[in-house]
């Protein structure tokens, strides 16, 4: 879909987030890289705790600190290094160039303010608008993310608004300023299949008419192939595999992938008697890792596993995998 | 995790008493622990302190009236030349006890009104407008009425002392449980609608039990934050009954009456209001920072943090 | 009913429920209306089996889980639990019934008192409907415990410091503690990781033989319930639009929202989605205070015809053991 | 919302009643008397007469009658004629008069409101915008430096009584100093610039004793209200769209931390009509808590009974503002 | 002093008065006057409390007052009436007053014998509830010989007639102004009771009850050069040491009244220079009585009253005596009332002619001596718990008071002396409004006495005993019969001190009045059933440069605010 001549709108080096609390740190990002080409669709798989919605908060600056430190980089964006961007320049990319669109849309809008004034926050910011025009560009944003009835309802509160709605008045805040680049954390989760398959085609059309390019962070790998350009998979804080979407569906490498994909049961074909598990709970990284993260659940683990912790090395033109065992011949790279 | 075979029967430890727990992480509160000690040693300073100084609160050297500290009174004389150490102790043995049991009083209705209203719809209404009721009475007559109907037959029942203390004690709960009740009201209403609410109605828990083990306990947070500053309010409210005479007796000494008394004498001994302002103040901070650790050390999920 | 239903034993039956919350309005507080949460709903849940209720957000599918345990005074309708109806028995009496019918709750986290131990959430049941001894019970406890899975060690832990998947194991094993006969399983997994989905669903099953317990599992993950339920009904907006058994109902869904909805689950498989034809319902599911006139999904319906904003469709079989609410199969059918 | 107001009008009205035949009945029982203050030179037998002439002698209930005629009928009554010039020929009516003044209980309430107003009125909003910030800041920067002396000092003002604090002032600012007077001049008119400079003089002290307990109050409700908010969702989305910090915290956080300390501010309101009694006391305000506290010891029922009437009418009052202040605060609370 | 001695000091205080005065009227400006209770009135009649009499002596005067000698100085009379001068009848059943030339109301009107006249009405209405009617006990009629003289009718012989009229608690007021107000009427006449006219110094501006008064120099007032003072400001509220401060500290208030507070304080204060304290004697006397019967509260509503029977112990005058001997009197004056009090062992200290010094002994403590006398008596702690047994009872007593920091005080040193000599004491304070209030339901009460001792302050106003000496009536013990009314609070009760009383009120002559009035006192003080304290004066604060302050006890100690004037800087 995409070639390798596609230039880069974001690409992130190293990036390492740590948390200090109580009882000690927490490294919930672990040096990693990625980039994002323009006008592309980034899925990024992970379960709650993989450290994939913290990986693109600290890009941006949006984790607060403390208690978290982000090191690494550098994480270029138009010409810019984010993460020794002053707070003002920060400001400038946030809600700008880059928008957000989070999880929950009941609790990620402010109760109290008119969702028109939500929508305008960021246009009379960052675009200088006036209020009438700021309110008439407002409208055109409902309209676009097909919110029936735009002008009427732009004086309304979130909950006056379903799941659905409100989400998509997200979208709209998230697209006021035409950002290069849109980050949507997990934003379908919390709503209903017949809703989330509305807000997936929306995406679908606002990526195809507007030309941003967009990550798309979910637990659903349903979601990510019906939507995703490409993907990576996180897990303990790294990214494990990171592939087109169709070679990642065809040619899982990753034990955690091939794992997560055997564990989804369907609606359509054949009906598992039993569900596979992945045994064991996600890790808890009190440490900087040296060892795979994955190792404990992995049922191809071995000695290596647990003293290295294995780099992302290439098996396709653009897939690559961090892990010692090889699928295809079963064979693990030890040393 | 399902891992069962691991498990053998001498490897897990035995459940133990939570409140070791509690003190695990009450200990990690750095204010809370100053708090605990200071009012540790309050403690210790008013029930301890007369049998190492053991000059008579009450007894009057009238050669020695108004004098500044020296090695004989080291925080001076009052007025009529009792030792100002010695009524430190002896006010403070009442000022606590008063503020603790008072506080605790009023507590206890104002949970019990708080949660009854907050739990049983249809006596909500009611019990707001009892709170109304109560905010509204003009605290002084009905004080009156209090001292002219119990005075007696207490003094009778338990000696002119501890019948003083069972009054004031029982005047300031039932006049300062509005606030409590309010605030554990809402928290009420709140909790009801969570689901381990109605995870216990599945089982079958029946109301009483509903109550006292899945709403108090999590109303406990606004409890310690009405506790103390109850403490504040009973020991104030104490020296103002006693300045109206509805008190102690007169030569019976409180903290709030040892400040007030020494008010007068600010610019001559500034001594006497500022040992007495002090301890109330902070004995006040200290059970403030105490309710701070216990509200943290009581709460499960920042214990674990 | 069922073309076996003589061979097995309805342990569960419930016929014309409805769950109405009332609306006060004006000065006096006066009815001014009802939420139709539930809106005259029957079925029967066989023992042994897992009936699946799957819907959207507000459908009523919760609210019908928790009427069933009589955690709310029915509107209407009879509930028989093991041959004994509960539909209007006093608390006092349903007490005593309730070690019979147990729930799992949706939120491990919210479902969980956060200020008991393990030992005591486990515990619970059993102080309220048993006279153990603290040792028996903390042995039963432990018993329990490895019943679910999580190590004895956990006992005097607190919910917080446990994963989502190991909370939802916590709540399952109270549910377990007094040998239900009947669990509602209100979403268990929803809030869960997919990862720990899979366990969770393994485990209800794996306790399902072992006791040989009776689910109503609700959820609106219909991957997970054409995994796990023997029948499954569809629910929309307080009623039941299909019902039937599990391969029929996923293999040739018959009332148009089952369609749709089916439609809508993604697919973990890029190619059938560049292949797959989806239906997209438009807009929102209407408000249960004021549902439309006629068949309630006349809103939304791709092929809704003049009759379904005029009439209620009625809950009839249309093939032995599969029920349909939809004009589109009446006397004379025509299925689109 | 104004169904809502209005039916919590209707209802507050048995309330009232109910409210103030207690507080009669408390009155009555008081042992204070009227001529308690008369010298003891006064024989017996004239102490007799006064109380006959002050109509003590009549039985409670008629009493009650009397005075909730006088209170509910004609002084609002006479209040209407003084507004409207109106006569409706009520000459004779009898108003509800203070035994030891022997004029109307209202007339003397409305001559002392301006200076309760002033002062304790101008020391709560003072207080306010003092506590504001504070428990903003402290919330934003918890367990820093700031925060921890905020709470220190807010703790010690909580625990100093006024008796105390407003004679340290007077000794520092008054005596010592000479800055600001110790006697509140309630005949003082605000008519220029100058007078009104004395003015804001003579309200320091009270307004800064006064000030101190109402911050300590408030400051600790707004930081624990700034607390809860500030890890909400929407304030990570403000972040996310790039505003400054300042309008992350000052616009979308105060405003939704702002509902509850509200409610606390309003309800608090009617102890600023109930005046600050000690406080009026050591600075000579005499406003309407030294109207309460004198009318209570010179046993004058009249008095006693009308202020406390008005006290009460304004907690139901404010109770009702709060909740109304609530909805109009808080989008997601509409009440039907 | 005898009543010749009164009249003689009334041409000397008025020689030497004007002589002070040189001032136009109103050339000293303003005057602040603050009174910690606040007037909650300005018509006397209506409420008796000393502040409302006090401001209202600025405006409404009564033929003559008292100076601070308590002679006799006329004010809207021309003179003083006397049996000599043929004022006062030989029979002394009427005393006739004149009107002093010429006098105006504030209002321009002219003061006639109706206005006085309709005083005794509007004071004697049945239905008015007159607080000052004892003033008019004994009076038969009023009677308006002409238009500037007034004839005041006694029904039987008034030894002393200087009741009506007299002082600033019987003043006269206008009777045009109060025309409407008799009777029932009285209390709903706001205005003439918030600004009455009178043909005092000043005139009301603006009265807010409870609160400030401003007055203003009274243009029509009969000394065309006084007052000094244009404005006064009169104000209310505070408490003692605040309004003391406010004067001998801050310097805002010219004139600041009843300074109860620490003397040391106030010797402190006065230090700085600023304002002088002034102390005048009347006849208040510190005092405690001693329950005569029993008020056990076992005896439930029988108890203090002749039903419950005699105390246990307290009616034994060696019991007393020893009480009153292990007090050390100068030093409790001294440190509860410094320059304001005197010891005293007399209940009637004042005036001289009246004043015993039959009792002097107990001026000095002695415990020794009432250790020997109880000893002697086989009073002794038999039981070894520190107290004394009387005939089996321990010596244990409740001792209440009203609540005020001096009484505790005291109270705290009493209860420490007492339990030297082996008397336990158990000490109670009461708030002053249910103590005096009198309500026949409350057991604080004074009258009611449910305690063994109680300690308070009482006097006589004006210059005259004999209605105070007839409180020890055995008639006059409180019992619930009479709904506990009735000043023999300690409830004596001696046969021949009736007939001393019943013999005082048939005698004229002043020298005899005095004999029976000291041989009453000493009954009662031999019966030990009453151990005065502390004769007290009143204590007041004034700017140092405020003039003319003539402080008096036996009248309002604003008494000459007229010839009061600013001392130039």
């Amino acid at each position: 879909m995409l070639d390798g001549a596609t230039p880069s709108v974001l690409d992130v080096k190293d990036l390492t987030t740590t948390f200090k609390t109580r009882v000690g740190a927490v490294h919930a990002v672990n040096n990693v890289s990625f980039n994002l080409k323009a006008g592309e669709l980034l899925g990024v798989v992970g379960e709650s705790g993989s450290g994939k919605s913290v990986t693109m908060m600290s890009l941006i600056g949006l984790v607060p600190s403390p208690p978290a430190r982000v090191t690494g980089g550098p994480v270029m964006f138009e010409g810019q290094d984010l993460l020794t961007a002053s707070n003002e320049q920060l400001r400038k990319v946030r809600g700008a160039r880059i928008g957000f669109v989070f999880q929950d849309p009941m609790t990620s809008l402010n109760p109290v303010f008119s969702v028109g004034f939500q929508v305008m926050e960021p246009l009379r910011k960052h675009m200088g608008m006036n209020k009438t025009r700021a309110r008439a560009r407002a409208r055109e944003l409902l309209d676009l993310v097909g919110i029936p009835d735009a002008a009427r309802r732009l004086d309304d509160f979130p909950h006056q608004f379903s799941g659905g709605m409100r989400q998509r008045v997200m979208i709209a805040i998230a697209l006021a300023c035409d950002p290069k680049v849109l980050i949507a954390d997990e934003p379908t989760t919390a709503l209903d299949v017949t809703i989330q398959a509305q807000i997936i085609e929306l995406m679908k059309d606002l990526r195809d008419k507007l030309g941003m390019a967009v990550i798309w962070i979910t637990h659903d790998l349903g979601v990510i192939a019906g939507i995703a350009d490409r993907v990576l998979v996180m897990y303990g804080g790294q990214i494990v595999e990171h592939a087109p979407v169709r070679d990642l569906f065809a040619n899982p490498r990753h034990p955690y992938t091939r794992a997560l994909l055997l564990t989804v049961p369907n609606v359509r074909g054949e009906r598992a008697q039993r569900l596979r598990v992945i045994e064991g709970q996600p890790p808890i990284l009190r440490a900087a890792p040296t060892a795979c993260p994955f190792r404990d659940r992995c049922e191809h683990a071995f000695d290596r596993c647990s003293r290295e912790n294995p780099a992302r090395r290439l098996v396709g033109p653009v897939h690559d995998v961090a892990c010692f065992w090889d699928p295809e011949t079963g064979a693990s790279s030890d040393v | 995790m399902t891992d069962l075979t691991t498990l053998e029967a001498e490897t897990y430890q035995k459940p133990r008493n939570q409140w070791w727990d509690v003190w695990d992480q009450f200990k990690t509160h750095k204010g809370a622990v100053i708090g605990a000690g200071f009012f540790i040693f309050v403690l210790l300073f008013v029930f301890l302190g007369p049998f190492v100084w053991t000059l008579d609160a009450q007894y009057i050297d009238i050669r020695a009236r108004n004098q500044g500290p020296s090695w004989t009174h080291p925080m001076g004389t009052d007025q009529l030349g009792r030792d100002m150490l010695s009524r430190l102790m002896a006010g403070g043995r009442t000022s606590v006890s008063v503020g603790l049991t008072a506080m605790l009083l009023a507590l206890i209705v104002g949970t019990f009104v708080g949660v009854i209203a907050g739990y049983f719809r249809r006596l909500d209404g009611i019990l707001m407008r009892l709170t109304d009721l109560f905010l509204a009475l003009p605290i002084l007559p009905l004080l009156l009425v209090i001292i002219m109907l119990f005075r007696d037959p207490l003094r009778a029942s338990f000696g002119p002392e501890a019948g003083i203390f069972i009054l004031i004690v029982f005047v300031i709960g039932i006049t300062s449980w509005m606030p409590t009740a309010r605030i554990v009201r809402g928290d009420v209403l709140a909790l009801k609608e969570r689901e381990f609410v109605l995870a216990a109605r599945s089982i079958g828990t029946p109301p009483h039990r509903m109550v006292t083990r899945h709403i108090l306990p999590n109303v406990l947070s606004p409890i310690m934050v009405s506790a103390t500053l109850g403490i504040a309010t009973a020991i104030i409210t104490e020296s103002a009954l006693s300045f109206l005479g509805l008190g102690f007796p007169s030569d019976f000494p409180t903290w709030g009456r040892l400040l007030f008394d020494g008010t007068d004498w600010l610019q001559r001994n500034p001594e006497r209001v500022i040992w007495p302002g002090l301890a109330i103040s902070l004995t006040v901070l200290s059970v403030n920072y105490i309710g701070d650790g216990l509200r943290d050390a009581l709460d499960p999920r920042i214990r674990g943090r | 009913m069922f073309d076996d239903s003589t061979s097995r034993r309805k342990l569960v039956s419930v016929s014309g429920l409805k769950m109405y919350f009332p609306i006060r309005g004006g000065l006096l507080r006066r009815h001014s209306g009802d939420v139709k949460a539930v809106d005259d709903v029957s079925f029967d849940i066989f023992e042994g089996e897992t009936l699946g209720v799957v819907g959207e957000s507000g459908c009523g599918k919760s609210t019908c889980g928790r009427a069933v345990l009589r955690l709310y005074d029915l509107t209407a309708g009879t509930v028989l639990v093991d041959g004994i109806d509960i539909s209007t028995m006093g608390q006092g009496a349903l007490r005593k019934i309730r070690p019979v019918m147990q729930m799992v709750f949706q939120d491990p986290q919210a479902c969980l008192n956060p200020r008991m131990s393990l030992a005591d959430i486990i515990g619970e049941p059993l102080v309220e409907h048993t006279r153990l001894s603290k040792a028996d019970r903390l042995a039963r406890i432990y018993e329990l415990m490895d019943a679910v899975g999580l190590n004895r060690d956990f006992a005097n832990r607190y919910p917080h410091e446990f994963s989502g998947g190991q909370r939802q194991r916590i709540g399952i094993a109270r549910a377990l503690a007094l040998n239900p006969k009947f669990i509602v399983c209100d979403e268990p997994i929803a809030a869960l990781d997919v990862s720990i989905q899979a366990q969770v669903v393994n485990l209800l099953e794996d306790l399902q033989k072992e006791f040989g317990l009776t689910y109503l599992f609700i959820s609106h993950d219909l991957s997970m319930v054409r995994h796990i339920a023997d029948r499954v009904a569809v629910m929309y907006l307080g009623k039941i639009v299909e019902l039937a058994a599990r391969e029929g109902l996923y293999r040739d869904p018959k009332h148009p929202y089952t369609q749709a909805l089916l439609s809508a689950v993604p697919e973990p498989d890029p190619v059938a989605h560049d292949t797959a034809n989806r239906t997209i319902l438009k807009g929102d599911v209407p408000s249960p205070s004021n549902p439309p006139t006629g068949c309630n999904f006349c809103t939304r319906c791709p092929q809704a015809m003049e009759i379904c904003r005029q009439l209620d469709p009625e809950f009839r079989e249309v093939e032995p053991g599969r029920f349909v609410a939809c004009h589109l199969f009446n006397e004379n059918e025509t299925a689109g | 919302m104004l169904t809502f107001t209005i039916r919590r009008l209707l209802m507050a009205i048995p309330t009232l009643l109910f409210i103030s035949l207690i507080i009669f009945l408390i009155l009555d029982l008081a042992p204070s008397d009227p001529t308690a203050n008369l010298p003891l030179t006064i024989p017996p037998d004239v102490r007799a007469d006064i109380r006959a002439s002050l109509g003590l002698d009549e039985p409670i209930h008629i009493r009650f009658a009397l005075w909730l005629q006088q209170f509910f009928v004609n002084e609002p009554l006479n209040l209407f004629e003084h507004w409207t010039g109106w006569n409706f020929g009520g000459e004779d009516r009898t108003r509800v008069i203070s035994w030891q003044t022997r004029s109307p209980v209202v007339d003397i309430i409305a001559q002392r409101m301006p200076q309760t107003l002033w002062v304790v009125g101008t020391a709560y909003i003072v207080g306010i915008l003092i506590a504001l910030p504070i428990g903003i800041y402290s919330a934003y920067r918890q367990y820093s430096i700031f925060d921890q002396a905020g709470t220190f000092i807010t703790m010690v003002g909580f625990s100093i009584p006024p008796f105390f604090s407003g004679v340290l002032v007077i000794v520092i600012f008054a005596v010592q100093l000479q800055w600001f007077p110790s006697v509140y001049d309630t005949t003082h008119v605000v008519i220029g610039w100058d007078s009104f400079v004395i003015q804001i003089k003579q309200m320091i002290l009270p307004v800064m004793v006064l000030a101190l307990q109402i911050t300590s109050q408030i400051s600790r409700f707004m930081r624990a209200s700034m607390l809860d908010n500030l890890t909400q969702d929407y304030v990570r989305t403000a972040r996310a769209k790039g505003l400054k910090e300042s309008t992350v915290v000052l616009v979308h956080v105060l405003r939704n931390s702002m509902i509850p300390v509200i409610t606390v501010i309003a309800l608090g309101v009617p102890q600023v009509f109930g005046g600050a009694i000690i406080t009026e006391q050591v600075f000579k305000v005499n406003g309407l808590g030294h109207l309460l506290i004198g009318a209570i010891q010179s046993g004058d029922l009249p008095t006693v009974q009308t202020l406390t009437f008005i006290f009460a009418v304004l907690i139901v009052l404010f109770n009702l503002i709060a909740d109304v202040l609530y909805g109009i605060l808080d989008p997601r609370i509409r009440y039907d | 002093m005898t009543l010749k001695h009164i009249l003689l000091g009334t041409a000397a205080a008025f020689a030497l008065s004007p002589a002070m005065a040189l001032a136009e009227r109103g050339s000293d400006g303003q005057l602040n006057i603050i009174y910690w209770q606040a007037p909650s009135t300005l018509n006397p009649y209506l409420s008796g409390g000393t502040k409302e009499v006090e401001s209202a002596s600025l405006v409404l005067e009564s033929f003559a007052r008292f100076d601070e000698n308590g002679s006799l100085v006329p004010f809207m009379a021309e003179d003083i009436p006397t049996v000599e001068n043929g004022g006062v009848a030989e029979d002394l059943t009427s005393i006739t007053w004149t009107i002093r030339e010429g006098l105006l109301w504030s209002d321009g009107t002219p003061v006639t014998a109706a206005d006085a006249v309709f005083t005794w009405e509007y004071c004697t209405h049945p239905e008015g509830g007159c607080a000052q009617a004892s003033y008019f006990d004994g009076v038969e009629s009023v009677e308006a010989v002409d238009d500037s003289t007034v004839t005041v009718h006694f029904a039987a012989p008034k030894p002393f007639p200087y009741t009506a009229f007299v002082g600033s608690e019987s003043p006269i007021i206008q009777a045009a102004q109060f025309a409407d107000c008799l009777g029932a009427a009285a209390p709903e006449c706001t205005d003439a009771n918030f600004g009455p006219i009178g043909t005092g110094p000043f005139v009301v501006e603006e009265f807010r009850p409870n609160d400030v008064i401003t007055f203003v120099a009274n243009e029509n007032y009969r000394n065309p050069d006084q007052p000094a003072f244009a404005r006064v400001t009169f104000k209310g509220g505070g408490d003692a040491a605040s309004a003391a401060r406010s004067v001998l500290e801050t310097g805002e208030f010219d004139y600041a009244w009843n300074l109860q507070i620490d003397p040391t304080l106030l010797l402190e204060m006065e230090a700085n220079g600023i304002g002088t304290v002034a102390t005048a004697f009347g006849t208040s006397v510190e005092r405690l009585h001693l329950n005569q019967f029993n008020p056990d509260p076992a005896l439930g509503d029988i108890r203090s009253t002749q039903e419950g029977g005699p105390h246990p112990f307290l009616t034994d005058p060696i019991v007393g005596q020893a009480l009153s001997m292990a007090i050390d009197r100068p030093l409790l004056s001294e440190i509860g009332y410094g320059a304001g009090g005197q010891p005293t062992c007399n209940v009637l200290p004042a005036p001289e002619l009246y004043a015993s010094t039959a009792n002097d002994d107990c001026l000095v403590q002695d415990i020794p001596g009432a250790i020997a006398l109880l000893d002697e008596a086989g009073i002794v702690d038999s039981d070894g718990d520190g107290v004394r047994e009387y005939e089996g009872t321990p010596l244990r007593v409740l001792f209440q008071t009203s609540t005020n920091a001096v009484r505790q005080d005291a109270q705290a040193l009493i209860k420490q002396w007492w339990s030297e000599i082996g008397v336990d004491a158990e000490l109670r304070n009461i708030d002053a409004s249910v103590f005096f209030g009198g309500d026949p339901s409350s057991p604080d009460t004074f009258q009611k006495f449910y305690a063994d001792i109680e300690m308070y302050t009482n006097n006589f106003a004006g210059v005259d005993p004999e209605a105070y000496m007839a409180n020890w009536l055995c008639s006059d013990i409180p019992s619930p019969d009479t709904q506990w009314q009735g000043a023999n609070i300690q409830r004596f009760c001696d046969p021949a001190y009736d007939a001393l009383v019943a013999e005082m009120s048939q005698t004229a002559e002043l020298e005899e009045r005095g004999r029976l009035a000291r041989e009453m006192n000493d009954m009662l003080m031999q019966s030990h059933s009453i151990i005065p304290l502390v004769h007290r004066g009143g204590v007041s604060a004034h700017a140092n440069t405020l003039g003319g302050v003539r402080m008096s006890d036996w009248d309002s100690e604003l008494w000459n605010a007229a010839e009061w004037y600013r001392i130039g800087e």
